[in-house]
């Protein structure tokens, strides 16, 4: 049962960008993950950091540019186009932002017929039935509204529900989606996620969820979910989702959580939230060693400038962070 | 984001709220109508009259007569014929050959990408109106037909469209539904036909609108060149006699002769210029301002 | 309750479109108090950045103000002529609008957005004290001046654009400062710094802060007062711990309710069903009441006056009677 | 630099398969070059044509025999080293030819295009602020007209008023045969003179062209947030026209600006014919009507180079003002 | 600064025909007649020689004695000898391969030089040594010394050549090969050597020397030293590049020349005049007439029933008109002598002989239906049975062609004839007619260029271009009254009697007859020359009786040249 659906094994990626390409990004740092059949999780960390990178390599929408990524087992890149065609849809991504995502000019009927057709989901007279069963799925009833209507026609939320349609509509095993809420009202986020947490239980699909929002992130990844803690291109925490909530190892994590925004005037007075030494993204290139957090880090040392592996707090923890025992102990609130 | 935004449908109620692209087309049916049906309605007899020339225009000659005694207006409605066939044709075949190798070079990447942007590049840098005196030359003996005239004016013409359809294609390919298309294993011509292609068949039509004055200009030089059959009616041959054979800039009495003839280019050009503009603005919002 | 510094009332906006009118702000009543934070609240397209377009008559040029008042210092601003309100914003309002990213002019330097501003009001700074007040603000907000003043802004990162805007409201010591969606576009760590930064120019200068956000969360951090806007309607406005503490319009709650937040424990948030209302094509009477669970055939037919509950809050629900009976001014 | 050196041996490519399918294009060109001289022989000694053009050829150096591919290799091999043929009707190198026609060209051309793209520029920026008034529908109206009048009637009709009607320009040349160029003030007038009927009518239309383009451009820029917050921060309006609005306008024009500074090298054909202006096109439509083949492919060639030239100078000025091209 | 306005303005194209010094970089073109001067100028409308570079000549069988004038000199100054003109025979001998027609030439004394021909020249060569300007003076000794022996050495080989291949002698290719290394050799030095950059002048024997040349404009000054310089007032003769008609309409317009001859439309012509009331306009026959030209290789044309009724149909009046409005139209007979010499040369009795060519669709129509040809719906068949119809081909850039084409057209059309008409494009009249890829044309029919004589458009007609362009069968006999005769014989014979008038004369009736009756081209008009002259400046332009216009065809600048070295025309 618990079969890896996805790995990888020490992926980086490099950016060559620039005026005259000479300036080299690394964007992602020898990462290296196992995800197996229905499994949930969350990746969460902050803009440039190398989430939708990472995202877009297991999807195989980049190629890595070190090391590799098995789908099913396989090596992605021993497959020949045959056998990449089968696997493909298997693995399906949903997009960021809703509005972008949709062709535009197609209704929502044929932005779900044409795939299920193509890849033979079911047979032709089928296809309305199946259609429609996917937009109950994702809940855009009543579905006879819904089924010659526009992109343009749905808000946001609406939108995203249908991209998720979409990515269903081949019956995938792996989902991977790339901060679907990020563009969506704030009344509509928390049913996206409870969408997705709706598939992954009745479907049994396993579901790689992107976001920024590390309170979106628990609400998704709670209970038997893990999260995955990036920065810098590197995973520096990861483990289940509770687990680093409650007791988060890394500085990183650390200030992550207390910065977000808690809904609560009175309780917000007394949150420790720590100043950086530097707002600053990491600027990092190939030939970066250091630990990614280094320059706005609180708690960096000499040792620091040699990166961290990823070290196991418990089984159920890892961290990637030289100093992490020496850390004063976790508290949010006065 | 914003871009993609143009909407196919909008071209259907685009008259409703665009006068330029109105009056565009009607200007351009204006003339497709009296190239197609102005030879039955008028008349037209070749036959000179020395002593009639210079007529001034009045009720039996609207436009007046020309060097030879013959009547401006049933040259001008008669010529219509070919300097609008040619001129539709050739922007056709330019459009056409603009959108194939646009689209092609705007999906493909790898060496047959390169090669046809090499090919969109070269003949960007060769200056197409010589070049196509040379081809005028080269040709001018080999009795050419309507269509391969068509093409040959074409083939310098598509060029800048290539360039544009390709930089539109190359947006719309990293859009987020294309990616997706892959992903679900949507075959080439899916991706190509169904997803880029009635994006970009806005600018195609306005680009269509556009190269008819340059498919003008040119198929009245290939005429002078002899590429093109003769046809005395021929708008530019008739501009040519007023202005260089008659010298009707140096004789006042002849003020009408080359002036209707270079209203009647103007006005068709013109109709094609507003129509790509009317285009342009409908189907690109933010050019249109706050009105 | 301190004294209005600000006091909108009746306020009605509108823009003209192709299809017809969008009615962003309806019959809007405000009393701002100084030295006051308060937020207005809402969801994307619930008319919050035209409420503030308008009491700042900057909207769009297909904007346009059907009604009402906005009284500063006594004044009506609305019924100022162009060259008095050229000359009290920034000096005396200062309002950074949405798009932070987008709001420098990528062929200037920063240094030239202090200049043209400071010129544009006829003060007499040299260039030399210009680059002296410029740095001093800059360094306010934690950025280095050496550097960022000579940059273009496409130099800058997101996160430094927005804390340069602020600098730049800080101009002239304005006393009323409107923020339209600060944080955003940010980050959750810079999005904390920029809280932390507004709280401390809030501690330490005389000023009075409106901001907007979609995020009620953020606001719970900052503000001394919300006001929720639904569909161009201002539905609820309080104090914020009293709004935490007991929301009293269904949206409100709603919205609260949808907060997921790393504290929130059992009590598992859900949205808000159904889709935010067309302002286009608005439902009649309250425009919550195709998502709201208590609706009853009124909602359905009018409008919802706003509703005074005690002092510190008013709803526009039915579902309420009005405290001291009467409506609101 | 990488990006640079790729992107030149790019361009150096298709120069040569340019260059080169030039070469095989006019060298297909029927007719022959001789054939001028030999009517006047003929006509003048009485003598067969055929005789003739083999005298004609005898005398023009042209060897007809030698196979075209030599011929071809004999090109490239002179134009690597900076030599682009040789004139048979002018019995001179190309090279001179350009050294003496260039210039005037280049004056000319650059003239037109600081002059339009000021111009233009202007009117198109004021035409947008005025948007939907009656000043900026004129302008537009008569911007698009003069776009749809075919150049060489307009050259003729600027010729005809100027020259022969107001006689304030004078009919054709660079400057009058009497005067020894220098740059004595008196030169100088008389060089401006006889440039302004090329000028003008190069001017015309190019004006219409940007002021359109400005025109375009212009809304997209107002609809920026920078112009409101601009507005909103109490910045005058002045200011913002022109600081704020103008200069983001005419970014993107500057990058056009090269490519059009290109391809109006070799444009200028019908212009400068008639206006007998001697400049690179003039000698280009001499070369196509002489069937002068190596006149005709060396300034052939030597307009691609400047296109070329033009189009990475464009890329890099483009990639130099677009911001997201931008390094930090 | 007031300059004297002793100035001649012209306007011309250059570097034609040769290029500068001809054999060096530079351009002289229109300048050619200013520059050089031939022995003699020959009057074509009274027969007269006006002596020039020669004093006087006697011929003596196929020996031309020429008389220097003994004041001739250069214009640096030195004199003007025989050794000049031996120089200049080898040289262009050397270079052009022409004029091998003189076998010596020999100094006799440094006045005096005696040209021997070659036994088969035609002794109207005679005339060609006298008035072409390319034979005494083009090539200074003094300057040129140098290469005098190299250039001997190649005319003489080169000579031989050509006199074996004309005898029918095989040359052997080692003969070919050492000319080809020689004269190549002398090319590129000559070449190389450009007087005009070496000694930064160019020393010529003509009333003018070019001193400035820009591509606008171009400047010759007057040589102080020429024989006539003490009558010749006018100091610089300026030429402006003829770019386009229109561009000389307008500066003749303006005053910017003192003549020119372009061709003009009617309505231009008096507005022009109206504008400036000093211009005055003499038109000159150009010595040519312009004519519908066939191909014989295609069949429709071989018959010619059609083009006798294709000569009934043309109205020659109507195509005058709207070509060239001042031109002689082509009169009722298609002799190939031109219309305006006719009755010089051709006798009333053959005349009466001929068929009379008046416009008349009538006689056309029974020509054809004599013939067989049928006719539906306004289209001619031929007999058997297919549509006549055709392609009229003109050379693009002659106005003056496309003009007189189109109504030809026209005409044919309306008559029944399908014909479209076709421009050959610029540069490519010459591919297009020699290698026959026209049905019809527009062409020069007969011309006497070179040397105004019958025999001149006969020897083009039936022996040279347009014989090898149309194919026309000249060499097969024809039936005359006077018997069978081929045409191409009859030319040969005419240019041996060429100076025994009577004989000539009666075999000028039988060529008049041949291409009266087998039309081998239709003549529509004979080309003039419209001179327009200001008297705005100058004075002295002759009467329009005046011979003298005469010497205009084939270089107008002699005319100039002549008027003003003789201090004829000056500046008011
Ligand atoms: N195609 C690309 N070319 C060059 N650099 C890239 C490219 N895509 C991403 N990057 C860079 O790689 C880094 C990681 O980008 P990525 O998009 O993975 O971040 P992210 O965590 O998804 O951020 P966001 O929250 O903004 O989506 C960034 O610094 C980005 O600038
Ligand atoms: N210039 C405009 N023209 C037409 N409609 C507009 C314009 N600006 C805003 N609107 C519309 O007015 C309504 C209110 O917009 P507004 O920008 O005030 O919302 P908002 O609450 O600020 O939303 P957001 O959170 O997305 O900024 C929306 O329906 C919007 O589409
Ligand atoms: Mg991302
Ligand atoms: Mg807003």
């Amino acid at each position: 049962m618990n079969s890896s659906v996805l790995e990888l094994k020490n992926v980086s990626k490099i950016y060559s960008i620039g005026l005259f390409n000479k300036v080299k990004k690394l964007a992602l740092d020898d990462v290296s993950l196992n995800i197996k059949k229905g499994e949930k999780i969350a990746i969460i960390g902050e803009s440039g950091m190398g989430k939708s990178t990472l995202a877009k390599i297991m999807c195989d929408l980049e190629t890595p540019s070190k090391g590799e990524v098995y789908w099913f087992g396989e090596n992605l890149s021993k497959l020949n186009s045959k056998e990449y065609k089968k696997m493909r849809i298997k693995v399906q991504y949903v997009h960021q932002d809703p509005y972008a995502s949709l062709h535009p000019s197609k209704d929502i009927f044929s932005i779900l017929k044409d795939p299920i057709l193509f890849n033979r989901i079911c047979e032709r007279h089928e296809v309305k039935e199946k259609v429609e069963e996917l937009l109950e799925l994702v809940g855009l009833t009543p579905t006879n509204y819904f089924l010659n209507k526009y992109p343009h026609h749905l808000s946001g939320g609406g939108r995203q529900r249908l991209a998720i349609a979409r990515a269903l509509s081949v019956n995938p095993e792996i989902l991977v989606a790339d901060e679907p809420i990020s563009m969506i009202d704030m009344s509509l986020r928390a049913s996206i996620i409870k969408l997705l947490k709706d598939i992954n239980s009745k479907l049994n699909i396993s579901i790689i969820l992107i976001l920024h929002d590390i309170g979106a992130a628990k609400y998704f990844a709670e209970g038997d979910g893990k999260l995955i803690v990036i920065y810098g291109g590197k995973i520096v925490e990861f483990g289940s989702c509770d687990e680093i909530i409650n007791n988060p190892k890394h500085p990183y994590t650390r200030v992550l959580i207390s910065s977000t925004a808690v809904p609560d005037p009175e309780l917000s007075k007394r949150k420790i939230v720590e100043e950086l030494k530097s707002y600053e993204p990491p600027k990092r290139t190939p030939e970066s060693q250091e630990c990614p957090f280094i320059h706005a880090c609180n708690y960096s040392k000499d040792i620091c400038l040699k990166g961290p592996g990823l070290e196991k707090v418990n089984d159920l923890h890892f961290v990637s962070c030289h100093r992490y025992k020496e850390l004063p102990n976790w508290k949010l609130f006065n | 984001m914003s871009e993609l935004r143009i909407n196919l449908t909008k071209g259907i109620s685009l008259f409703k709220y665009n006068k330029k692209a109105f009056i565009g087309f009607i200007i351009i049916l204006f003339y497709v109508l009296m190239a197609i049906f102005g030879r039955y309605i008028v008349p037209l007899s070749l036959e000179s009259n020395f002593s009639e020339r210079y007529l001034a225009p009045s009720l039996k000659h609207p436009f007046g007569t020309d060097y030879f005694g013959i009547d401006i207006f049933a040259q001008i409605v008669n010529g219509a014929r070919t300097v609008i066939g040619l001129s539709m044709t050739s922007s056709f075949f330019a459009v056409l050959i603009g959108t194939i190798l646009g689209i092609l070079r705007g999906y493909l990447t790898g060496k047959i990408g390169q090669l046809v942007d090499a090919i969109i590049s070269i003949f960007l840098v060769i200056p197409s109106f010589p070049a196509l005196l040379i081809m005028a030359a080269i040709f001018a003996d080999s009795n050419l037909n309507m269509v391969q005239i068509s093409l040959i004016v074409a083939l310098w013409l598509w060029a800048p469209l290539a360039k544009q359809v390709s930089a539109q294609v190359m947006s719309i390919k990293s859009k987020e539904f294309i990616e997706a298309s892959k992903m679900l294993n949507m075959p080439l011509y899916y991706i190509v036909f169904k997803d880029i292609f009635p994006l970009v068949a806005p600018y195609i039509l306005v680009n269509f609108a556009m190269q008819l004055k340059g498919a003008m200009e040119f198929t009245i030089g290939l005429m002078f060149l002899g590429l093109a059959k003769f046809d005395s009616t021929h708008w530019g041959i008739m501009l040519n006699y007023a202005l260089y054979q008659a010298g009707a800039l140096y004789t006042p009495r002849a003020f009408h002769y080359p002036f209707f003839i270079i209203l009647n280019i103007i006005l068709l050009i013109y109709g094609g210029i507003i129509f790509a503009q009317g285009l342009e603005e409908t189907f690109n919002p933010k050019l249109r301002g706050h009105e | 309750m301190m004294k209005a510094l600000l006091k909108v009332e009746n306020l009605s906006a509108h823009y003209i479109v192709k299809e017809g009118t969008i009615k962003a702000a309806n019959n809007i009543n405000l009393e701002i108090a100084e030295n006051s934070v308060t937020a207005v609240v809402g969801e994307s397209a619930s008319g919050k950045s035209t409420l503030i377009e308008a009491i700042t008559m900057s909207l769009p040029p297909n904007g346009r103000i059907s009604s009402g008042k906005v009284f500063y210092k006594d004044n009506d601003i609305l019924k100022s002529d162009y060259e008095h309100l050229r000359k009290i914003r920034w000096t005396e309002i200062a309002y950074v609008p949405q798009a932070a990213q987008q709001s420098l002019n990528p062929t200037m330097k920063v240094i030239d957005h202090f200049v043209d501003t400071v010129k544009s009001h006829n003060i007499k700074w040299s260039n030399h004290e210009i680059r002296e007040r410029a740095s001093e603000l800059l360094k306010l907000v934690r950025l280095e001046p050496g550097t960022v003043l000579d940059s273009f802004p496409n130099q800058l990162s997101g996160g430094m654009k927005q804390r340069v805007l602020i600098a730049l409201a800080l101009l002239f010591d304005p006393k009323i400062l409107i923020l339209d969606e600060p944080t955003s576009a940010l980050d959750v760590i810079t999005q904390a710094h920029i809280v932390k930064l507004l709280k401390e120019i809030k501690k330490n200068r005389d000023i009075t802060i409106i901001f907007i956000t979609h995020d009620i969360a953020i606001a719970a951090e900052l503000a001394d007062y919300i006001v929720v806007i639904y569909g161009g309607h201002v539905i609820e406005k309080a104090d914020t711990i009293k709004i935490f503490k007991e929301p009293k319009h269904p949206y409100t709650k709603g919205l609260i309710n949808s907060i997921m937040s790393i504290l929130s424990k059992d009590d598992e948030p859900k949205g808000i069903k159904g889709d935010p209302p067309s302002l286009l094509n608005p439902p009649p009477g309250c425009k919550f009441h195709p998502r709201c669970q208590f609706a009853s055939e009124i909602c359905k037919k009018e409008v919802p006056d706003l509703i005074k509950l005690d002092d510190s809050s008013k709803v526009a629900c039915f579902l309420y009677k009005s405290a001291g009976g009467d409506v609101d001014e | 630099m990488k990006f640079i050196l790729n992107r030149l041996i790019y361009l150096l490519f298709v120069l040569f398969i340019a260059i080169s399918g030039i070469f095989f294009l006019i060298n297909k060109m029927p007719g022959d070059p001789a054939y001028g001289l030999a009517v006047s022989i003929s006509q003048q000694r009485n003598m067969d044509i055929n005789k003739a053009l083999e005298i004609a050829h005898q005398m023009m150096g042209i060897d007809t025999g030698e196979p075209l591919f030599i011929r071809y290799v004999k090109f490239l091999n002179q134009f690597i080293r900076g030599n682009i043929g040789y004139s048979t009707y002018y019995q001179t190198t190309v090279n001179e030819i350009v050294a003496k026609s260039l210039p005037w060209t280049l004056l000319v051309v650059f003239i037109s295009i600081l002059i339009s793209f000021i111009i233009g520029v202007y009117l198109g920026a004021f035409s947008a602020q005025k948007r939907g008034r009656a000043v900026d529908i004129s302008i537009s109206f008569v911007s698009s007209i003069i776009q749809a009048i075919p150049p060489f009637v307009l050259a003729v009709l600027i010729l005809f008023v100027g020259a022969i009607k107001l006689r304030i320009i004078p009919l054709g040349g660079a400057y009058p045969v009497d005067m020894e160029p220098s740059l004595s003030m008196d030169f100088i007038i008389s060089v401006i003179k006889h440039a302004i009927g090329p000028i003008v009518a190069i001017s015309i239309p190019q004006i219409a062209v940007w002021t359109l383009a400005m025109r375009g451009n212009t809304p997209q820029i107002m609809e920026e947030d920078y112009i409101r917050f601009a507005m909103i921060r109490g910045v005058k309006d002045s200011t913002i026209a022109r600081k704020y609005i103008r200069n983001n306008a005419i970014l993107p024009l500057v990058a056009s600006l090269a490519i059009a500074f290109g391809y109006m090298l070799g444009g200028n054909t019908l212009v400068e014919s008639i206006f007998n202006y001697p400049g690179i096109g003039f000698y280009f439509g001499k070369a196509i009507a002489l069937r002068d083949y190596g006149l005709l492919t060396g300034l052939f060639s030597l307009i691609v180079v400047g296109v070329i030239i033009a189009t990475f100078l464009a890329e890099i000025i483009y990639s130099l003002i677009d911001p997201r091209v931008k390094v930090k | 600064a007031t300059k004297k306005t002793s100035d001649l303005k012209l306007a011309s194209d250059w570097p034609y025909p040769f290029h500068g010094n001809p054999f060096g970089p530079g351009a002289v073109g229109g300048a050619w007649w200013f520059v050089y001067e031939p022995f003699a100028y020959y009057i074509p409308q009274t027969g007269q020689y006006i002596p020039r570079l020669a004093e006087k000549w006697t011929i003596n069988g196929s020996k031309l004695t020429v008389y220097l004038r003994k004041n001739a000199k250069w214009s640096d100054g030195r004199a003007f000898t025989a050794q000049d003109v031996v120089n200049t025979v080898a040289f262009i001998q050397a270079m052009w391969q022409w004029p091998y027609e003189i076998q010596t030439v020999r100094a006799i004394n440094p006045n005096t030089v005696e040209f021997t021909l070659w036994k088969d020249a035609p002794t109207s060569f005679m005339h060609t040594i006298l008035t072409d300007g390319a034979m005494g003076s083009l090539v200074p000794y003094h300057v040129y010394s140098k290469w005098y022996g190299q250039a001997r050495q190649v005319a003489e080989l080169g000579k031989k050549i050509f006199y074996d291949t004309q005898s029918g002698k095989t040359v052997s290719d080692e003969t070919k090969k050492q000319y080809e290394k020689l004269s190549s050799a002398l090319r590129d030095q000559v070449n190389k050597f450009s007087p005009y950059k070496t000694l930064k002048r160019m020393p010529v024997v003509g009333a003018y020397e070019p001193t400035k040349i820009i591509q606008s404009e171009m400047v010759l000054s007057k040589n102080k030293y020429h024989w006539l310089a003490n009558k010749n007032t006018t100091e610089r003769v300026v030429f402006r590049r003829w770019s386009s008609n229109e561009f000389v309409w307008a500066s003749l317009v303006s005053g910017e020349l003192d003549a020119a001859h372009p061709n003009m439309p009617k309505d231009v012509v008096e507005q022009l005049k109206f504008i400036n009331p000093n211009l005055n306009v003499k038109t000159v026959s150009d010595l040519s007439e312009i004519a519908l030209i066939f191909n014989f290789n295609n069949k429709l044309f071989k018959d010619l029933n059609l083009r006798k009724a294709i000569a009934y149909v043309i109205d020659k009046n109507k195509v005058k008109d709207v070509s060239v409005w001042q031109a002689n139209p082509a009169g009722q007979y298609y002799t190939g002598v031109l219309s305006s010499m006719q009755s010089k040369w051709v006798n009333s009795a053959t005349l009466s002989k001929m068929t009379k060519y008046t416009t008349s669709a009538a006689s056309a129509e029974n020509i054809l239906k004599k013939a067989g040809y049928t006719k539906k719906d306004n289209q001619w068949y031929t007999p058997s049975n297919e549509p006549v119809e055709f392609v009229l081909s003109v050379y693009g850039p002659h106005n003056d062609w496309v003009l007189a084409a189109r109504e030809v057209v026209q005409q044919l059309n309306k008559f029944g004839f399908k014909v479209e008409m076709k421009l050959i494009p610029d540069g490519m009249r010459d591919q297009v007619m020699r290698s026959g890829e026209y049905e019809c044309a527009i062409e020069f029919g007969s011309a006497w260029w070179g040397y105004p004589h019958p025999m001149t458009g006969y020897a083009r007609l039936y022996q040279w271009d347009i014989a090898n362009i149309t194919a026309f069968p000249s060499k097969e006999k024809f039936n005359t009254p006077w018997g069978e005769y081929s045409p191409f014989d009859l030319v040969e014979e005419l240019r041996v009697n060429i100076n025994n008038s009577k004989k000539a004369t009666e075999i000028i009736q039988k060529l008049a007859y041949i291409t009266n009756e087998y039309l081998p081209v239709v003549p529509l008009f004979e080309k003039v020359l419209p001179i327009y002259y200001s008297s705005a400046r100058l004075t002295g332009w002759p009467s329009a009786q005046d011979g003298r216009w005469s010497l205009a065809p084939g270089g107008i600048e002699r005319l100039y040249n002549l008027l003003i070295t003789e201090g004829v025309l000056k500046a008011k």
